[in-house]
């Protein structure tokens, strides 16, 4: 750097040091204590780290970027060295969307925790929450500022381990913990694809790591998406089955991150993890930790484009995904399952607006990363809200609760506000977001995906709406939500915070901050056809769901959904995938695979041992049953012995 | 004596004073042995401390180095006529490996002091085992390396035989003749070596610079390999393994999963490797594959057991082939995984079977399917439980995952003396049982720790005693300052190493490829 | 032929032969007599075969010496003692057993209850 | 003055014979202090004369490092095992029915027996060395049947057939090769032959012979049931004295007699050597009665000792030698625990032993430890001395028999630990109560099992039988 680097910069470390220690100090020194405070520190130390991010972004968009904005590495040390130019080195890589990343998450994450301390008042493992809560954010800070790829592989696991432990919050609950292994075991398989793409790239960027000599360090991000570099892997020739190795690394790679934001087949974790505490479910499952995938797309984003390939299958497993999700999200009753498939489908979003991008029309990078940053606001803000009424309807069903417009009014403002926001209706944030998206899939050529994309945006609007009607209009149908009342103001304040956000992130000139190559033009401006056709297709969605939810009820909804039949239910059974993956689990695994080895283990591979002990007993008693204790027998074999002794002295003599 | 002699005979003095004790005063044996064995942590530390003001400064000159450096030699002529000596000494593996069984020794001690019937000779014998266990480590003369090699072995017998559960007698028995077989195999290739090579010693050192014939090479190598694959549970000589375990007291079975098993991957690492370079380059894939069938199969044996110790055995099988999967690598990498893993696994085995013995010591029972959300009423147990299984699945904060992740670029990497796409092969499928490993491990724990309390008996019980705490916690500690700072035992081994590897590629002709 | 084969003398082949035999017979005898004291006398013929070789061979192959003859007479004592040994342990084993039939003798076993 | 030791041995026994009619009943335990101080004699004469050499008798007789050194191993086994056999006889401990009667005749014996095997140690042409085997042989046909029950009488009548069919085997050998050479000096006569089918049929009839008492397999078949039969403190002498003369009866054979073919004889003689050790571990599996088991374990350990005969006699011949020491001294440290078990109690199964490492932890920890150094466990001296042998076996290039041979130490292994199982495992009859321990015996296991750790560890004694004996008949014969 020519000039100085600002405080910020300078101690770049404190990021991730911050949520460390305070997680450290928390979980082993405060929590076995004073579990209260245990929480009030957490709190503080992520608003610490909160502020921190905010200086430090100001620091580094204060350095200008007009022709394009410089990745700069203000801090790292050598933490694991494989061998030469393969060194992790773990630090802080500060980029326009590690920026953003860093700001969303610890915004999120703070609101979040202050959130909890009202949500999570009175629970017998308050401390413990914090802890993990803390632990997350620390985690999630390492992924979103590695440096290199294996940090962000560590950190990718950490944000799972933590995401693990939240979801099994609850762990006197079967469903809680069944649901924490699944998405732990369901993310760790897709982490199998992601290490094999670090290996991938790993060697191969070591061969050109060290043909280049110098410090290249092969894991870099830096490295890896140099143009140079990118050529070379790029001309690496086919791999498996014909595959380019670069594109079957990248695939590789998406597939950890498909698994880690939930896309289709990999998506089935995430309903589930729905089963921890709601403001999880608002900073990791909504907010933060699912937009992982999408972060290392975007971070790989120069290799994904140099493959192509690698990049379609991004675009269309994120298209399919988010129809896909939108379509269950149409006929689950549990408020936060919506929220959850809703998630899923925002996040199909911001795939295929990065799958739909390329260097020539880089447009879907600024969307995606536009999106990931408004969603987070809004999505957490709806969660948030879930949060709020479930705190104060005591279940999940929103056939369940009804009424709570003007019992809970903060609660329901800012959830409409969120509903409007996701459902795409200007000047709330999805409007912009949603609409660059749209325009980005159009102005590449993706007509197809486009369209699918107009369609979720009339699903998101519908079943938002649909869950905003049945939830606060009509009259209360269960006991609890007639006595419902409006939530602390400490879970109130996070939630009014974030409805500002939701309102405001629009207006943020995001293409001047976060924007692929040096390219302007299309990044600006608003085409208003295309914003015409996402807002109709909004407004439809949300006047059906008035149609048919207004007062609250399923009646007129129920008539639709006999007259689907088989169709309906299979939407409402999520497509029976969590019953096809179970049987293979179950069935397949355990059964066909597992059981056998350890039948086999014990019957073959120890029958062996034992049956060589036994064949040495058969031949000891074979043995001594020659000692029958006749003397001229064993003279017999005397004289024998001497005729084999000659034989043998005579016969083998050198 | 010198420092080195210390770390041997601490323990066995202490052993001495446990027989001299009287067997009615067993809060005397215990305090005896912690008091020894605490001591012997502290001799350790002094020990790392001087030894890496040795090595320290010579680590860059170590890069090209063809024969390996021992620090704090100790050298003494035995049985002069036929070259043996008391040869002792210190380099990065052997430290590292000195510092594991000093921890595991030292928290087996707390974790045994509920041992009341016939403690006398418990402690004295596992006392015994950890003298042959540390002579095994810093002995560098291979007679010296087998005499103690044994010494370790085989009061196992008696440990399993007198102190175990279940079918001991067996165990105990099939485990003992399994090992010993595997030490006749390396009797057999010790012998050659010293025959073949015509220097008339058993210095390690010496016969390194020992040109060996291939064809002698091509018999030997596999016959050390497998001899202490045995001990390293090699697939498929691993089952004294699981029965071992299972019966094996608490203490035996963390020393022995913790320590013993590692002189497999050591001896290999150490023998095998470093004295017959063309051997391993002939046998490095064959043991490949033995060693990925080792590790997917011991994750998917895992699934399916129903007693803790049995689990806790299969994924030790599996952990273990990382360790001779990653020495069969060949490579750089591979086999600073491979030291790795064996760090990293001794502490998180001792530390299951720790576990398992207190909370067997609680229920009463070791069945999974009997047990039930134990968190709730063992907390401090169910936390350690839980960070040792998320080491074993390599979580990244964990030493785990800094073994496993050398292992597997090791692998991946290849050699230049094997097919890479075989081998990369191999490492692929052996990859998957990161994703097994996840399953049984929280499958298995989510069953007992998790979930409501099943039995309404489990409500009386207790959480960890103080002793207990301190033992876990120590383990714990270890896992994570490996995990984190992964730099300060890669800094210790990185260096002796590359000798081996160095060795590897000045040795014979580059057999085509790459 | 009866005086040809009287005037022909005896040479080593024909001395060897009846070695030979006598050895033969004696070993035959050791490992197929049931009476005890026949296998004694069979282990007469044996050694006193061996005792005879040497007396061939110190005629024929080195008579300078008489070696063989004092080897001979050595053997001729010691298959004494032997046998003395041997008749001793049968005279005893026969007031246990009220027979010296070898193949009887088959009492101690593994199983055998020895105190 | 070279044949002091053997003087000094005779003259005891001839004392002792004396004595035992003189002397009163009350007196006679005084014969075995009197036997053991003439043994301790002789091993101070031959330490005193050991690094001599030389020739009596024309050359009939004669002195050489070897010859020294089985000398003293021969006096220690027979030193120790009276130390073994004296409660026994005097009946000290035990039930009455166990003892031993005559115990002036029985030392007599013995002692003769002991003198046979030393003059056969020195006896350098075929009547010398036919006489002294003789006299190493015929007296254990005695002792076996000392008993003089049922039992011990047939093991004596084993003894005495099969013993004779070996004598006969071995003499007729030794005629062909007398007949051969024309020479009845034994280094003379191996020089004076070409290899050709009579003379392996001679040699093959003096192998057997020597395998007789070395019990290698197929010569072994008498070993279980004499062993078993005769009573413990002969068994115990007959497993390490007899087997001492059968090594040097080998010594005899192989190198004076067969040196000058060294190389002809290699591989059969591995084949013998892994026949021995693999039917004998395999068999003493299965064995259920302690002293027969000890028989199979014995026959395992005479084909390790063959293992020396396959290198140069340079590598070879301390190896055995030291070998042969560890043995005496293991092995009888196992047969004083026998001999004094059976003695207390009568009993004789592996079984029997039970819980005894709680009765009497000290006589357990003993037996352990003897049992492990006859498996070769380290750092006991069984393990250093297989070490060597295995790596003669090494040197010559028989890695295969290396191989067997550390597999069936492992076998060994699995049945030393089933005894060790019943001592240490198992736990008590009820009402077993510690056992008298005399102070003979604690003498006598006290030294062998230090002796048995002692040899492993300090290399001196090793050392010391490799200078003398490392140069043995080089320049004469190689």
């Amino acid at each position: 750097m020519e000039h100085e680097l600002g405080f910020a910069l300078r101690n770049a470390w404190l990021i991730l040091a911050i949520p460390f220690f305070s997680f450290l100090v928390v979980g082993l020194f405060i929590r076995p204590r004073a579990p209260k405070l245990a929480g009030i520190v957490a709190t503080l130390a992520v608003f610490a780290s909160a502020g921190f991010a905010y200086a430090l972004a100001v620091e580094y968009l204060s350095l200008g970027g007009h022709d394009g904005w410089k990745t700069i590495v203000p801090w790292s040390f050598e933490w694991l060295r494989f061998q030469e130019h393969l060194a992790v080195h773990i630090g802080v890589i500060v980029d326009p969307i590690s920026v953003l990343l860093m700001v969303v998450v610890t915004t999120v994450s703070s609101l979040v925790h202050l959130y909890s301390l009202g949500y999570m008042h009175g629970e017998a493992g308050f401390g413990r929450y914090f802890t993990w809560l803390n632990l997350f954010t620390f985690s999630m800070l390492a992924l979103v500022t590695a440096p290199n790829i294996l940090q962000m592989y560590v950190a990718w696991e950490l944000v799972g381990a933590s995401s693990f432990c939240l979801i099994g919050y609850y762990f006197e609950k079967p469903s809680a913990v069944e649901a924490s292994k699944k998405a732990f075991i369901v993310t760790r398989f897709a982490d199998l694809g992601f290490l094999l793409g670090v290996l991938i790239l790993g060697y191969f960027g070591y061969q050109i790591a060290s043909e280049a000599g110098g410090s290249a360090q092969a894991f870099d991000f830096l490295f890896l998406t140099n143009p140079e570099v990118m050529g070379k892997f790029s001309a690496l020739g086919a791999g498996l089955f014909g595959i380019p190795l670069l594109t079957l690394a990248l695939l590789l790679v998406y597939m950890g991150g498909a698994g880690k934001s939930a896309m289709f087949p990999l998506h089935i974790w995430l309903p589930d993890a729905m089963e921890g505490p709601t403001p999880v479910s608002a900073l990791i499952h909504a907010a933060t930790m699912v937009v992982a995938g999408v972060y290392l797309v975007a971070r790989l984003f120069p290799l994904f484009a140099t493959s192509g390939d690698a990049l379609l299958v991004v675009a269309y497993i994120g298209a399919f995904t988010s129809v896909f999700a939108a379509v269950i999200a149409c006929t689950q009753d549990d408020i936060k399952r919506v929220l959850a498939y809703s998630t899923l489908s925002q996040l199909g979003y911001m795939m295929f607006a990065l799958g739909v991008a390329s260097f020539e029309h880089p447009l879907g990078y600024t969307a995606s990363m536009f999106h990931l940053f408004t969603h987070a606001f809004f999505k957490a803000l709806l969660f948030l809200g879930a949060g709020s009424v479930i705190h104060a309807v005591h279940s999940n069903e929103i056939w369940k609760m009804g009424g709570l417009k003007a019992k809970m009014p903060v609660t329901h403002a800012t959830f409409a506000i969120a509903t409007l926001a996701i459902a795409g209706i200007w000047p709330f944030a999805g409007f912009f977001s949603k609409d660059e998206i749209l325009a980005a899939a159009l102005g590449s050529g993706h007509t197809g995906i486009f369209t699918l994309g107009l369609m979720v945006a009339g699903l998101t609007a519908f079943y938002m709406s649909r869950i905003y009607f049945v939830t606060f209009w009509g009259k209360a149908k269960t006991e609890h939500a007639s006595h419902a009342h409006e939530s602390p103001w400490i879970m109130l304040i996070p939630l009014v915070i974030l409805a500002v956000l939701s309102i405001g992130a629009g207006f943020v000139p995001f293409g001047e901050f976060v924007r692929f190559g040096a390219a302007h033009g299309e990044a600006h401006g608003i085409n208003p056809m295309i914003a015409a056709a996402g807002t109709l297709a909004g407004v439809l969605g949300i006047g059906f769901a008035w149609l048919l939810y207004r007062d609250g009820l399923a009646e007129r909804s129920g008539v639709i959904a006999r007259a689907l039949g088989g169709g309906y239910r299979l939407i409402r059974n999520k497509f029976y995938f969590d019953e096809l993956y179970l049987f293979v689990t179950h069935k397949i695994i355990f059964r066909l695979v597992a059981a056998p080895i350890a039948w086999f283990d014990r019957h073959v591979v120890d029958g062996g041992v034992n049956l060589s002990g036994w064949s040495a007993r058969v031949f000891g008693s074979a043995v001594s049953y020659l000692q029958t204790g006749q003397v001229q027998t064993y003279g017999s074999w005397f004289v024998g012995g001497a005729v084999l002794l000659l034989f043998s002295l005579w016969m083998l003599r050198a | 004596m010198g420092l080195l002699s210390w770390l041997i005979v601490v323990p066995f003095i202490t052993a001495l004073a446990v027989i001299f004790t009287p067997a009615r005063k067993t809060a005397w044996i215990k305090w005896i042995s912690l008091v020894g064995t605490g001591f012997h942590l502290v001799l350790t530390a002094f020990t790392t401390w001087r030894f890496w003001q040795l090595a320290a400064p010579e680590a860059a000159s170590m890069k090209t180095a063809q024969l390996m450096k021992l620090h704090l030699e100790e050298r003494i002529p035995w049985f002069e006529s036929l070259g043996i000596q008391y040869l002792l000494g210190v380099d990065g593996i052997s430290m590292s490996m000195v510092i594991l069984t000093s921890i595991i020794i030292f928290t087996g001690v707390l974790a045994s002091w509920k041992v009341e019937e016939r403690a006398k000779e418990f402690f004295a014998l596992l006392l015994v085992l950890v003298t042959g266990v540390f002579g095994v480590f810093l002995s560098f003369d291979l007679f010296l390396f087998f005499m103690f090699y044994e010494v370790a072995v085989l009061p196992m017998y008696l440990l399993i035989g007198i102190w175990g559960t279940g079918p001991k007698e067996y165990s105990a028995m099939k485990l003992t003749l399994m090992l010993m077989m595997g030490s006749a195999l390396l009797i057999v290739g010790f012998l050659g070596l010293y025959h073949v090579s015509g220097m008339n010693t058993f210095d390690l050192t010496k016969l390194a610079e020992a040109t060996f014939p291939a064809s002698f090479q091509k018999w030997a190598f596999p016959a050390i390999f497998i001899g202490f694959g045995v001990l390293g549970a090699l697939y498929p000589f691993h089952t004294w393994s699981p029965d071992g375990h299972a019966s094996a007291p608490t203490a035996v079975s963390m020393l022995h999963a913790g320590v013993l098993m590692k002189l497999g991957g050591y001896g290999a690492l150490r023998v095998a490797v470093y004295l017959l370079p063309e051997g391993a380059k002939d046998w490095g894939l064959f043991f490949m594959v033995l060693t990925t069938i080792n590790i997917l199969y011991g994750s998917f044996g895992a699934i399916t057991q129903k007693d803790l110790k049995y689990f806790t055995a299969y994924s030790s099988v599996s952990h273990c082939g990382f360790v001779l999967f990653g020495v069969a690598a060949l490579n750089l990498m591979g086999m600073k995984g491979a030291v790795l893993q064996m760090f990293s696994h001794g502490v998180m085995t001792g530390l299951f079977f720790a576990l398992i013995g207190m909370v067997y010591g609680r229920t009463h029972t070791r069945m999974i399917p009997e047990m039930g959300g134990l968190a709730k009423v063992m907390p401090w147990l169910a936390v350690c439980f839980y960070i040792g299984g998320m080491a074993s699945l390599g979580l990244p904060g964990f030493s785990g995952f800094v073994a496993e992740s050398h292992v597997f670029l090791g692998g991946f990497f290849g050699n230049p003396w094997t097919d890479a796409t075989i081998m990369r092969t191999l490492t692929v499928i052996a990859t998957m049982s990161i994703v097994v490993t996840a399953v049984y491990v929280l499958r298995g724990m989510a069953k007992v720790f998790l979930g409501p309390v099943t039995d309404p008996h489990f409500h009386a019980l207790t959480d960890a005693t103080l002793t207990e705490r301190i033992s876990t916690g120590v383990l714990v500690a270890t896992l994570a300052v490996v995990g984190v700072m992964p730099f300060l035992l890669i800094d210790l081994i990185e260096a002796s190493i590359m000798p081996i590897v160095n060795r590897l590629h000045a040795s014979g002709v580059t057999v085509a490829l790459h | 032929m009866i005086e040809q084969l009287a005037t022909l003398a005896p040479g080593p082949f024909h001395w060897l032969s009846l070695t030979v035999l006598l050895f033969a017979i004696g070993i035959y005898g050791i490992l197929t007599r049931r009476n005890a004291v026949g296998i004694l006398m069979a282990v007469e013929l044996a050694l006193n075969s061996g005792a005879m070789n040497f007396v061939v061979f110190n005629k024929y192959v080195a008579p300078s010496a008489v070696d063989g003859q004092i080897m001979a007479i050595f053997v001729i004592a010691i298959a004494a003692a032997e046998v003395v040994v041997g008749m001793a342990i049968f005279v005893t084993l026969f007031g246990h057993r009220r027979t010296v039939d070898v193949t009887r003798m088959d009492q101690i076993t593994d199983a055998a209850g020895t105190n | 003055m070279l044949m002091l030791p053997e003087l000094i041995v005779i003259g005891t026994a001839f004392l002792l014979l004396t004595l035992d009619l003189i002397w009163s009943d009350r007196q006679r335990p005084a014969l075995a202090l009197v036997g053991l101080s003439g043994v301790g004699a002789a091993i101070a004469a031959t330490l005193t004369l050991m690094p001599q050499s030389g020739e009596l008798f024309g050359g009939r007789f004669a002195v050489d490092a070897v010859a020294w050194w089985f000398k003293l191993l021969f006096l220690i086994a027979g030193g120790l095992t009276i130390a073994l056999s004296m409660d026994m006889l005097d009946g000290r401990i035990g039930a009455g029915g166990t003892q031993l009667g005559s115990r002036g005749e029985y030392y007599v014996v013995m002692l003769f027996n002991l003198a046979g095997m030393m003059y056969m140690a020195s006896a350098r042409d075929l009547v010398s060395l036919y006489v002294s085997l003789e006299l190493a042989t015929i007296p254990l046909f005695v002792l076996a049947a000392w008993k003089r029950d049922a039992q011990s009488t047939e093991a004596g009548l084993k003894y005495v057939i099969l013993g004779a069919l070996a004598s006969a085997l071995f003499l007729y050998g030794m005629g062909i090769l007398y007949g051969l050479s024309g020479e009845m000096r034994l280094e003379a006569m191996g020089k004076a032959m070409q290899a050709g089918p009579a003379f392996w049929l001679g040699v093959a009839m003096l192998a057997a012979g020597v395998g007789f008492k070395l019990t290698l397999v197929p010569f072994h078949m008498w070993a279980a049931e004499v062993y078993q039969g005769a009573p413990a403190p002969v068994t115990a002498y007959l497993s390490v004295a007899s087997k001492g003369a059968g090594l040097a009866l080998m010594f005899h054979v192989f190198y004076r007699v067969l040196g000058p073919l060294a190389g002809h004889w290699d591989l059969a003689l591995a084949i013998f050597a892994s026949l021995t050790m693999t039917v004998g571990n395999f068999a003493a599996i299965v064995q259920k009665n302690i002293k027969r088991f000890m028989a199979f374990s014995a026959i395992s350990q005479a084909g390790y000792l063959l293992l020396g005969f396959l290198g140069k006699p340079g590598d070879g011949v301390p190896a055995m030698l030291f070998y042969l020491l560890v043995y005496i001294v293991t092995n009888l440290a196992v047969f004083g625990v026998i001999i004094w078990y059976s003695n207390h109690t009568g009993r004789e199964r592996i079984e029997d032993y039970r819980g005894l490492s709680r009765t009497n932890p000290l006589v357990a920890l003993a037996m352990m430890i003897a049992l492990f150094g006859l498996a070769g466990i380290p750092p006991l001296s069984g393990f250093v001395g297989k070490f060597f042998l295995f790596s003669i076996a090494a040197k010559a290039g028989f890695h295969w028999l290396v191989a067997l041979a550390a597999v069936n130490s492992t076998v060994s292994l699995y049945y030393y630990l089933r005894v060790v199982r019943q001592m240490y495992i198992e736990p008590a009859e009820a009402g077993d109560s510690a056992l008298r321990v005399t102070p003979a015996m604690t003498g006598a296991l006290a030294v062998t099992v230090l002796a048995s750790v002692i040899l492993g560890v300090i290399p001196y004694f090793y050392e010391t039988v490799s200078a003398q004996t490392a140069g043995w008949l080089q320049g004469t014969l190689w």
